[in-house]
C-alpha cells in the first residue's frame, strides 16, 4: 500500500535546510511515498500544530525536524497513542526515548569538536587568537557547536577565543560582525575564525578581503555544514576547513521506517550521520559542482 | 535662506545631540572609534562602518518617513528588500547586465509599493494590515524567485553597488546620502512636502481643498517600495547573494524606530527626512556599541532596548515640555504650544 | 433676583497664557444659583478658554475657583464632573462609536451586581431623551444621528452631570429654532431647580431671551457684567466690540446679474439628494434655506464634487464639465467653505499661512510651489482684510479660536480667486462684528461679479444678502424666492407650506 | 441586535463556511481531534489575543506580547529549576512581573505621551532580551505539578483531547467579553478608542484606563506564557517570535478595527479559529512548499480583510448620509 508520511520541517531559514527539504522530497518520491510537507516558519507551536494535524489525518508515520529540544512530550505521547511512529531528523529531543522510534542526526557537539581539533592540529602549538561567529543566540546548534569547539581546543594554551558574537547564521550578519572584529581586535591580531555555519563564514570572508587581508592565509577559517559556496571558497584557497552536515537525513530515516512498517524491525535509537571533515586537500571544486544543484 | 537653515538646524538639534552622545559612548568602549584610515583603496574605520552599515535602514527610513507623514506605516519594506534582492540576483544569474538587474529590482519594488498604496488609498484598508499582507507573503515571493536557496552571483557591476567604493567611499554611503538629498530636495523645493503633511494631518480637509490625496498616498508607498528595493539590492550585493529568508528581516522595525527617533510623529503630519536619517545613524551607532563592547551576545537586546528607551524618553513630548519649561523659565513664554494643544480638543 | 443668595461658583483672577497670546487676564466671574449667565465676546475673546480652565481641561496659570465658598482645583474634567459641573464644549464632544445610551451614561452607568445593566441604561436613556423631545433609539450608535441630534444628546448628558453648574459653549450653533426652544425649556427647568447656568453664544436674541445676566470678555479681560433686564442689545455689542456697530444700509445695489455661469441639470445622487436643476449667474448670491437635514450641505457637496453625483450634468459657461472630485471643482475655480470646519476645513497642525494658501497650491500642482514672497503677501493681505486675530502666521491653525479659524478658511478660498464660491454656514460661530463684516464681504464679492451659493440656517442673514433663495425640504428643492419675495416670513412660509402640502 | 454586531456575525459565518468547505475536502477535519486541537494549540495565542483586543479597541497596539510569552516561559523554567518554590507561587510571581511590565508601558504611553507602537516595540526588545539573559538554552520543566496539570483532559470519542489549557482560553474569552461590555473599564476602553481627547473631556480616567489596558495585556501575555510553558513543558528564549503579529491578525480578522473603538472580544475568538483552520488546512493539504505556505497565508489574510472591508462598506453605504457628518477625529 501507499505510505503517507508527514514531514514537519522547521522552515527554510538557511540554504542547508532548503537542501534538506529538497533531499527529503526526493527520497520520498524515489520510494513512492506520499509526503505531506508542513513548513513551521521557525516556530515550535506551528510544528506541534502540524504534528497534531498529521495525527488527526491518520498518517502512517511522521518525520520531525524539531526546532528546539524541549517541549515535545505531550504531542509525541499523542502520536504514540495513535500508534504513529515518529522519526526525528537532524536534531534530537529531550523526551523519553520510547516516545519516538529513532533519531537520525549528526552530533552537534561532535561537529564543533572536530572543528576545534582541526584548528589545534593546524596550529601545532603556535599562538593563535580566534574569533568566533556564533549562530542565532539560544539555538541548539549555536550552543552545542560552541561547546564542542571549546572542548576541541581545550588543553591548547596557545589557542584563545578573543571575541565571540552572534552572526545569526546569516551571511550579512557574518560580514557585519567580522568587520567589527577586524577593527576591534585588529586584523593582524586575528589568526583564525570559527563560524558556526558556512554562510556566516562566506560573509566573513568578504569582510576580510575588503579589509585587505587574505582569508585562508592571514586568517584561517573553519566552519560547519559544507554548503557548496564554502567549497568554492576553499577551492580558491579562501577558507580552510568545513565539517559536513549531510542534508540527507531522510534517506536513513525512511529506510528505517520502511523496514519497521514491513516487518516490525526496530531500528537503533540513534542513527548518527557522519560529520566528515573537508579540508584543502579535498577536491573542493568537484564537491561544489556535485552539491550546487541540491537546493542549498 | 539663512533663516531656513537655522530652522532646519533647530529641528534636528535633539537628534544631533543624541547621535553625538551615542558616538561618544562608542568612543568610551573603543577608543580608536574615530580613527579613519585610507587602506587598500578605501576608507577604513568604525565611523565609516556606521555610515555604511546604516545604509539599508537609512534608505528604508527615507520612504518610511513619507509614509508615516501621511499617517500610514509600511511593514512590508523588509520583505520588499528580499524580493528586490532576489529579482536582481536572478536577473544577473540569468546573464542580464547589472543595469537591467537594478532596474528590474527597482521596478519590482515600485510595484510592491503600488500594491500597498492601492490597498491603502483606494481600498481604504488600514496601513498596518494592508502592508502586513505583503510582509507575510513577500518573503514567500522572494523565496519563490530564489527557490529557497541563497542565490549567489559574481557580476562585478552589481556587487559594486553593495561592496564597492567610489573614490574610497563605500558605494552604499553615497547612495543613501544621494537619495536622501534628492528626496528631501524634491519634497521641500516643490509643494509635495506640505501637501503630504496636510494629508497626514487631515485627509478630509485636504481632499476638499483640492489635493489629490489618493495619488499622493499611492506615491509615498511607491517611493517606500522603491527605497526598499534599493536597500534590498545593496544588501544582496554586499554579500554577493540574495538571501530571501534573512535579507531585511525585521528591518521594518528599525526603520520605523529611526523615523520616530528622528522626532517624527507616528500620527502623521510634520516630517523631516534629515532627522530620520540621523535617527538611522543613531540606531546603527547603538548596534556598533554592542559589537565593539565585546559583551556576550545574550545581552545585545537588553542593551539595545535600554539605550532606545532612554532616547525615546528624552524625546517624549512630556519630557521635552519639561525641558522647555526649564529653559524658558527665564523667558516670558510660560508654556509650550505643543503640550497645551494636546490638552485642547479643538 | 439672585443677588441675595450666596454665589455657587466664583472665579477670581483667572489667567491663562499661551505662547504669544494672553488668553485670559485676571478674569472674575460670579455665578448665583438659579441664574442663566451669558458669557459674551468676540471670536478669540477667551470664552472657551475660560470654560476649559474652569473644568480642568486646561491648567490655569493663576487665579482661584470657589465652589460654594470652598476653593476647588479640578485637575481634569473628571474632577469637575464629580463636583457637579456639567459642560457642553464648543464642538460636539461625544463618541461616535458608542451608542447614544452609552454616551449619555459614560462613567455613571447603572450597575447590577457590579456589572453594567444595559437594559436599565436604555430605559433611563429613553426617559432622559424624551425630556428633550427626542424620540430616537438609544441603542443605536451615536454616529447614526445628525449633528443636531448629537448636540442635544451632549446637552442631555451635561444636564445629567450638572448638580450645581451647567456650562453650555455655543450649544445652539447647529440647532434650528424648534430645537433651540426645547433646549431653552430644559434650561428654564434647571434654573427653577436652582442650578447656575453659563451660556455662550453669538446669537444676541437668544441671550436676551433666556439669560439673566451677561459678562462680556474682550481680549481676555472682563469688560463688564450687566443685568440684562436693564440693558439694550446695542450696549452689549458696544461692550463686546469696543465700538458701535454701524447700521447697515438695507437697500442694496439692485442685482445687476450677469451671464449664466453655471447650470446644473437633473443633478443628484440616489439616497442623498433628489435630482435638481440650478442656474447661477455671475454677480448673484443664491441662498439655500431649509430645516436641519433638508439637504443644504448635500447640495453644496454635490456641486463641489465632495459627494459624487450619480446623475445629471453640469455646464460651466455653456461647456459641459465633470465634477467628480473637489480637485476637478477647484480646477474650474469653484470653492467650498465647508460646514464642519474641524473635520473638513482646517488642517490643524499646518500654520495659518499654509492653511491659507493650501487650495491655491493644490490647484497650481505639486511641482509649482508658490514663491515665498507671494505666500507671505497673500497671507498677510487676508489676515488684514478679514481681521483674523492671531499671534503669528506661523502658529498652527488649530490654536486659533473657532471664529478666527472660520475666517482663515474663507481666506483660503478667496485666495484661489474663485468664479463660483459656495459657503456652507459661513457665519457659524462668528461674532456679531465679524458677522457683519462677512455679510459685507459677500455683498462686495457679488458686486465684483462673483457667483455665490450660500447655505445658512440664519434666515435674517439669507434675507440680507441673497438675490434669490431656494428653499429645500427633505432633500428636495421646493420653492424659489426672488427679489421682494425674499423675506423671513416668506421663507418660513415656504417651508411650512410644503409641510402642509405634504400633510394633505 | 445592534447593527454594529454585523461584523461579528460575518466573522462567525465566514468561519462556519470555511470549516464546511475544508471538511468537504478532508472529512477527517470533522474529527474531534481537529476540534480539540483548534482549542489546545491556539490556547496561548487566544489568551494573548484577548489582551490585544483590549489594546486595539483603545486604539493602541502591543508589540511586546510574543516576547513576554517567551520571557514568562524562561522565567518559570529557570525559577522552577533553580529554586524549590511551588509552580503556583511561580505563576503568581510571573503574573505580577508581566502585569507590572504592561502597566509600566501603559504609564509611559500615558504620562510621557509616547506612541504605543514605539513603547511596546522597546518593550518587545526588553522582554526578549531579559529572556536571553535568564537563559539562552531551552530549559525543560520537570515539576510533577506540570504533569498533573497536563494530565487534566477529557478524551472525547474519536481521540480528541480537550485539555485544561483550552478551557482556560475559553474562560479568558468569556471574562474578556464580560469585562468589555459589562464593566465601566470596558466602556472606558471603547471610549478611549473612539477619540482620546473627547474621552478626556467626557471625564474618562485616562491614566487609570490606559495603564489598566496595557497591564491587562501584559498580564494576559503572562498567562499565555504560563499556558505555553504547560504546552511545551519548557522555557525557551527564542519561542513565540512574531506571535504579536498573529494576535493582531486574529483581532483584525475577528472584525475589530485597528483605529480603535469598534470590535468585539468574541470576534477575536473566531479570528483565532479561522487562523487555526487555515493552518490545519495547509497541513492537511501538505503539498505547499515553504514559500507557497507564506504566500498562501498572506493571500488568505488579504482575502479575509477584503471580505470584511466589503461587508463594512456595504453596511455603511446604507447609512452613509447619516454617518458622514458625524465622523469625528
Ligand atoms: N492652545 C492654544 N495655544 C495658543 N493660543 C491659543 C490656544 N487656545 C486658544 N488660544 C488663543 O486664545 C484666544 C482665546 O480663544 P478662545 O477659544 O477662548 O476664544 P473664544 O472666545 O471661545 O472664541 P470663539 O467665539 O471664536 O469660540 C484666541 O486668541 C486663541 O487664538
Ligand atoms: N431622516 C434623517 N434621520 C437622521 N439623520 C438625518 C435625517 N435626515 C438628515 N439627517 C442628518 O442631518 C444632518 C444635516 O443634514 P444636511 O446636511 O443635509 O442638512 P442641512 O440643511 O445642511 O443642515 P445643517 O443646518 O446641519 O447644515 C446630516 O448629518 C444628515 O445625515
Ligand atoms: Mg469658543
Ligand atoms: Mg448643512
Amino acid at each position: 500500500a501507499d505510505l503517507t508520511i508527514g514531514f514537519s520541517q522547521i522552515g527554510s531559514e538557511s540554504g542547508w535546510r532548503a537542501a534538506e527539504t529538497t533531499v527529503t522530497k526526493q527520497e520520498a518520491e524515489k520510494r513512492g511515498i506520499d509526503l505531506k510537507f508542513a513548513d513551521a516558519q521557525q516556530k515550535q507551536e506551528n510544528q506541534i500544530k502540524a504534528l497534531r494535524s498529521f495525527i488527526a489525518q491518520g498518517v502512517d508515520a511522521i518525520l520531525l525536524a524539531p526546532v528546539v529540544a524541549t517541549g515535545w512530550d505531550e504531542v509525541l505521547e499523542e502520536a504514540k497513542d495513535a500508534e504513529i511512529p515518529v522519526v526525528l531528523l537532524d536534531r534530537t529531543v529531550d523526551a523519553p526515548d520510547d516516545l519516538y522510534m529513532t533519531a537520525v542526526t549528526s552530533d552537534l557537539v561532535h561537529e564543533g569538536r572536530v572543528a576545534g581539533k582541526w584548528l589545534a592540529d593546524e596550529m601545532a602549538g603556535a599562538k593563535c587568537d580566534i574569533v568566533e561567529l556564533q549562530g542565532t543566540t539560544g539555538s541548539s546548534p549555536a550552543i552545542d557547536r560552541k561547546k564542542g569547539f571549546e572542548e576541541g581546543i581545550a588543553g591548547n594554551d596557545n589557542l584563545n577565543i578573543v571575541r565571540s558574537q552572534t552572526g545569526d547564521f546569516t551571511r550579512s550578519q557574518g560580514k557585519v560582525v567580522m568587520e567589527s572584529f577586524l577593527k576591534a581586535v585588529g586584523g593582524e591580531n586575528i589568526c583564525a575564525l570559527y563560524a558556526h555555519n558556512d554562510d556566516m563564514a562566506v560573509g566573513a570572508i568578504q569582510a576580510i578581503k575588503e579589509a585587505g587581508l587574505k582569508p585562508g592565509e592571514d586568517i584561517k577559517i573553519v566552519s560547519i555544514d559544507s554548503v557548496p559556496d564554502i567549497h568554492l571558497a576553499m577551492a580558491n584557497g579562501e577558507a580552510n576547513a568545513t565539517i559536513e552536515l549531510t542534508p540527507n537525513m531522510a534517506g536513513p530515516a525512511l529506510d528505517a521506517l520502511e523496514a519497521y512498517l514491513a516487518d516490525g524491525t526496530k531500528p537503533a535509537k540513534w542513527i548518527q550521520t557522519e560529520s566528515k571533515l573537508y579540508t584543502l586537500k579535498d577536491d573542493n571544486m568537484a564537491i561544489y559542482e556535485m552539491k550546487k544543484d541540491l537546493g542549498y | 535662506m539663512s533663516a531656513h537653515v537655522h530652522s532646519t538646524f533647530r529641528r534636528i538639534m535633539p537628534q544631533l545631540i543624541i547621535l553625538i552622545a551615542v558616538l561618544f559612548l562608542n568612543f568610551l568602549v573603543f577608543p580608536d572609534f574615530f580613527r579613519i584610515e585610507f587602506q587598500h583603496g578605501r576608507l577604513f574605520g568604525n565611523l565609516i562602518d556606521v555610515l555604511n552599515r546604516g545604509a539599508p535602514t537609512a534608505l528604508l527610513c527615507i520612504g518610511m518617513t513619507l509614509v508615516i507623514a501621511t499617517k500610514g506605516i509600511d511593514l512590508s519594506v523588509g520583505a520588499v528588500m528580499a524580493i528586490a534582492g532576489a529579482v536582481a540576483a536572478s536577473l544577473v544569474v540569468d546573464g542580464h547586465s547589472w543595469q537591467t538587474a537594478l532596474l528590474g529590482a527597482l521596478a519590482v519594488g515600485a510595484i510592491c509599493g503600488l500594491w500597498n498604496g492601492v490597498l491603502v488609498a483606494v481600498l481604504r484598508i488600514q496601513p498596518i494590515v494592508a502592508t502586513l499582507v505583503l510582509m507575510v507573503a513577500g518573503r514567500g515571493i522572494a523565496q519563490l524567485v530564489t527557490e529557497g536557496t541563497i542565490l549567489t552571483f559574481v557580476n562585478p557591476g552589481l556587487i559594486h553597488l553593495g561592496a564597492g567604493t567610489v573614490i574610497g567611499i563605500p558605494t552604499p554611503i553615497l547612495i543613501w546620502i544621494a537619495l536622501g538629498l534628492l528626496v528631501t530636495a524634491v519634497v521641500r523645493k516643490t509643494a509635495l512636502g506640505m501637501l503630504i503633511e496636510a494629508i497626514g494631518i487631515n485627509e478630509s480637509s485636504s481632499r476638499l481643498a483640492g489635493i489629490n490625496s489618493r495619488v499622493l498616498i499611492v506615491s509615498v508607498y511607491l517611493i517606500s517600495g522603491f527605497c526598499a528595493a534599493l536597500a534590498g539590492v545593496i544588501v544582496a550585493a554586499d554579500i554577493k547573494g540574495a538571501d530571501a529568508n534573512n535579507a531585511g528581516l525585521w528591518l521594518e522595525l528599525d526603520a520605523i524606530l529611526a523615523v520616530v527617533i528622528g522626532g517624527n510623529s507616528l500620527l502623521g503630519g510634520r516630517f523631516s527626512i534629515l532627522a530620520s536619517l540621523i535617527g538611522a545613524l543613531i540606531i546603527q551607532s547603538v548596534n556598533s556599541v554592542i559589537l565593539l563592547s565585546g559583551m556576550p551576545p545574550e545581552f545585545n537586546l537588553v542593551i539595545k532596548a535600554l539605550i532606545i528607551i532612554a532616547i525615546l524618553v528624552i524625546q517624549s513630548p512630556t519630557v521635552k515640555h519639561a525641558l522647555y519649561i526649564l529653559r524658558a523659565s527665564a523667558e516670558p513664554l510660560p508654556s509650550d504650544p505643543i503640550k497645551e494643544a494636546k490638552e485642547s480638543p479643538q | 433676583m439672585a443677588s441675595a443668595t450666596e454665589p455657587v461658583l466664583e472665579c477670581r483672577g483667572i489667567s491663562k497664557f499661551f505662547p504669544g497670546a494672553i488668553a485670559l487676564d485676571a478674569v472674575d466671574l460670579t455665578l448665583y444659583p438659579g441664574e442663566v449667565h451669558a458669557l459674551l465676546g468676540e471670536n478669540g475673546a477667551g470664552k472657551s478658554t475660560l470654560i476649559k480652565c474652569l473644568t480642568g481641561a486646561y491648567r490655569r496659570d493663576a487665579g482661584k475657583i470657589l465652589l460654594d465658598g470652598e476653593e476647588i482645583s479640578p485637575g481634569s474634567t473628571q474632577d469637575s464632573q464629580k463636583l457637579g459641573i456639567g459642560t457642553v464644549y464648543q464642538e460636539v464632544n461625544l463618541l461616535p462609536n458608542l451608542t447614544v445610551a452609552e454616551n449619555l451614561f459614560l462613567g455613571r452607568q447603572p450597575t447590577r451586581r457590579g456589572l453594567i445593566s444595559q437594559r436599565k441604561m436604555l430605559t433611563m436613556a429613553g426617559d432622559l431623551l424624551a425630556e428633550f423631545g427626542l424620540r430616537i433609539n438609544p441603542a443605536e450608535p451615536l454616529s447614526a444621528y445628525s449633528v443636531a441630534v448629537q448636540q442635544v444628546v451632549a446637552i442631555a448628558r451635561a444636564v445629567e452631570l450638572s448638580g450645581k453648574v451647567l456650562i453650555l459653549d455655543e450649544p445652539t450653533a447647529s440647532l434650528d429654532r424648534d430645537e433651540v426652544q426645547l433646549v431653552f425649556s430644559v434650561v428654564e427647568k434647571l434654573k427653577a431647580r436652582g442650578l447656575a447656568i453659563v451660556f455662550i453664544t453669538h446669537f444676541l436674541d437668544q441671550v436676551f431671551e433666556i439669560s439673566d445676566r451677561a459678562t462680556v470678555l474682550r481680549n481676555g479681560r472682563v469688560i463688564g457684567t450687566r443685568e440684562l433686564k436693564n440693558t439694550s442689545q446695542t450696549e452689549i455689542v458696544t461692550l463686546m466690540l469696543g465700538r458701535q456697530l454701524e447700521d447697515r444700509i438695507q437697500d442694496r445695489a439692485p442685482a445687476r446679474t450677469g451671464d449664466t455661469l453655471i447650470e446644473l441639470k437633473d443633478f443628484g445622487k440616489r439616497g442623498v439628494m433628489e435630482p435638481f436643476d440650478l442656474t447661477v449667474r455671475k454677480g448673484e448670491v443664491v441662498g439655500l434655506a431649509g430645516l436641519l437635514g433638508s439637504g443644504r450641505t448635500e447640495t453644496a457637496g454635490l456641486i463641489f464634487g465632495a459627494i459624487q453625483a450619480d446623475q445629471g450634468e453640469a455646464l460651466l459657461e455653456g461647456r459641459k464639465i465633470g465634477l467628480g472630485s473637489p480637485r476637478e471643482a477647484v480646477a474650474h475655480r469653484f470653492a467650498l467653505c465647508p460646514e464642519d470646519r474641524k473635520n473638513d476645513g482646517i488642517v490643524g497642525d499646518l500654520s495659518v499661512r499654509e492653511n491659507i494658501i493650501l487650495a491655491l497650491q493644490a490647484r497650481q500642482g505639486w511641482f509649482r510651489p508658490l514663491p515665498k514672497a507671494k505666500v507671505n503677501e497673500l497671507a498677510e493681505a487676508y489676515v488684514k482684510a478679514l481681521d483674523i486675530r492671531l499671534a503669528s502666521l506661523d502658529m498652527p491653525i488649530r490654536l486659533l479660536s473657532g471664529g478666527n479659524q472660520q475666517k482663515a478658511l474663507l481666506a483660503r478660498w478667496l485666495a484661489t480667486n474663485p468664479v463660483f464660491l459656495i459657503l456652507d454656514e459661513p457665519t457659524r460661530g462668528i461674532d456679531v462684528g465679524a458677522h457683519a463684516e462677512i455679510i459685507a464681504l459677500i455683498e462686495k464679492l457679488r458686486e465684483d461679479g462673483m457667483a455665490l451659493l450660500v447655505a445658512s440656517s440664519e434666515m435674517e442673514e439669507l434675507v440680507a444678502y441673497s438675490t434669490r433663495v431656494i428653499v429645500l425640504r427633505d432633500r428636495r428643492q421646493v420653492r424659489e424666492l426672488k427679489g421682494d419675495e425674499i423675506t423671513t416670513s416668506n421663507i418660513v412660509a415656504a417651508i411650512a407650506d410644503d409641510t402642509m402640502a405634504e400633510a394633505v | 441586535m445592534r447593527s454594529t454586531h454585523l461584523p461579528l456575525l460575518i466573522t462567525i459565518a465566514t468561519f462556519l463556511l470555511a470549516y464546511t468547505l475544508c471538511a468537504s475536502q478532508y472529512p477527517a477535519m470533522l474529527s474531534t481531534r481537529v476540534v480539540a486541537n483548534l482549542l489546545t494549540d491556539n490556547a496561548f495565542l487566544g489568551i494573548a489575543a484577548v489582551g490585544m483586543t483590549f489594546v486595539i479597541l483603545s486604539g493602541g497596539i502591543d508589540l511586546s506580547v510574543g516576547s513576554v510569552i517567551a520571557f514568562t516561559g524562561v522565567f518559570l523554567a529557570v525559577i522552577l529549576r533553580d529554586t524549590s518554590i511551588h509552580p503556583i507561587a511561580a505563576f503568581v510571581l510571573v503574573l505580577a512581573i508581566t502585569i507590572s511590565f504592561g502597566a509600566a508601558m501603559g504609564a509611559m504611553i500615558h504620562y510621557l505621551d509616547m506612541p504605543p507602537f514605539i513603547v511596546t516595540l522597546a518593550g518587545m526588545f526588553l522582554a526578549r532580551g531579559a529572556a536571553y539573559v535568564l537563559s539562552t538554552e531551552s530549559v525543560p520543566i520537570t515539576h510533577e505539578f506540570y504533569d498533573t496539570l497536563q494530565s487534566l483532559y477529557w478524551k472525547a470519542p474519536g481521540g480528541g483531547r480537550f485539555r485544561l489549557t483550552g478551557m482556560i482560553m475559553l474562560l479568558t474569552f468569556l471574562t474578556g467579553i464580560i469585562v468589555a461590555h459589562r464593566t465601566r473599564f470596558g466602556q472606558n476602553v471603547y471610549a478611549i478608542g473612539g477619540g482620546l481627547s473627547t474621552a478626556r473631556l467626557m471625564g474618562v480616567p485616562l491614566a487609570k484606563t490606559t495603564i489598566g489596558i496595557y497591564a491587562t495585556s501584559g498580564g494576559l501575555a503572562g498567562l499565555a506564557g504560563i499556558i505555553f510553558s504547560l504546552y511545551t513543558s519548557a522555557g525557551y528564549s527564542l519561542a513565540t517570535v512574531g506571535v504579536e503579529l498573529d494576535a493582531i491578525a486574529a483581532v483584525v480578522i475577528g472584525g475589530t478595527l485597528l483605529t480603535g473603538g469598534t470590535g468585539f472580544v468574541a470576534g477575536t475568538f473566531f479570528g483565532i479559529l479561522i487562523m487555526g483552520l487555515i493552518q490545519t488546512f495547509i497541513v492537511f493539504d501538505g503539498t505547499l512548499s515553504s514559500w507557497w505556505t507564506k504566500i498562501v497565508i498572506g493571500g488568505l489574510l488579504f482575502g479575509f480583510i477584503l471580505l470584511q472591508k466589503g461587508l463594512t462598506w456595504a453596511t455603511t453605504l446604507r447609512r452613509k448620509p447619516a454617518t458622514e457628518f458625524a465622523a469625528q477625529s
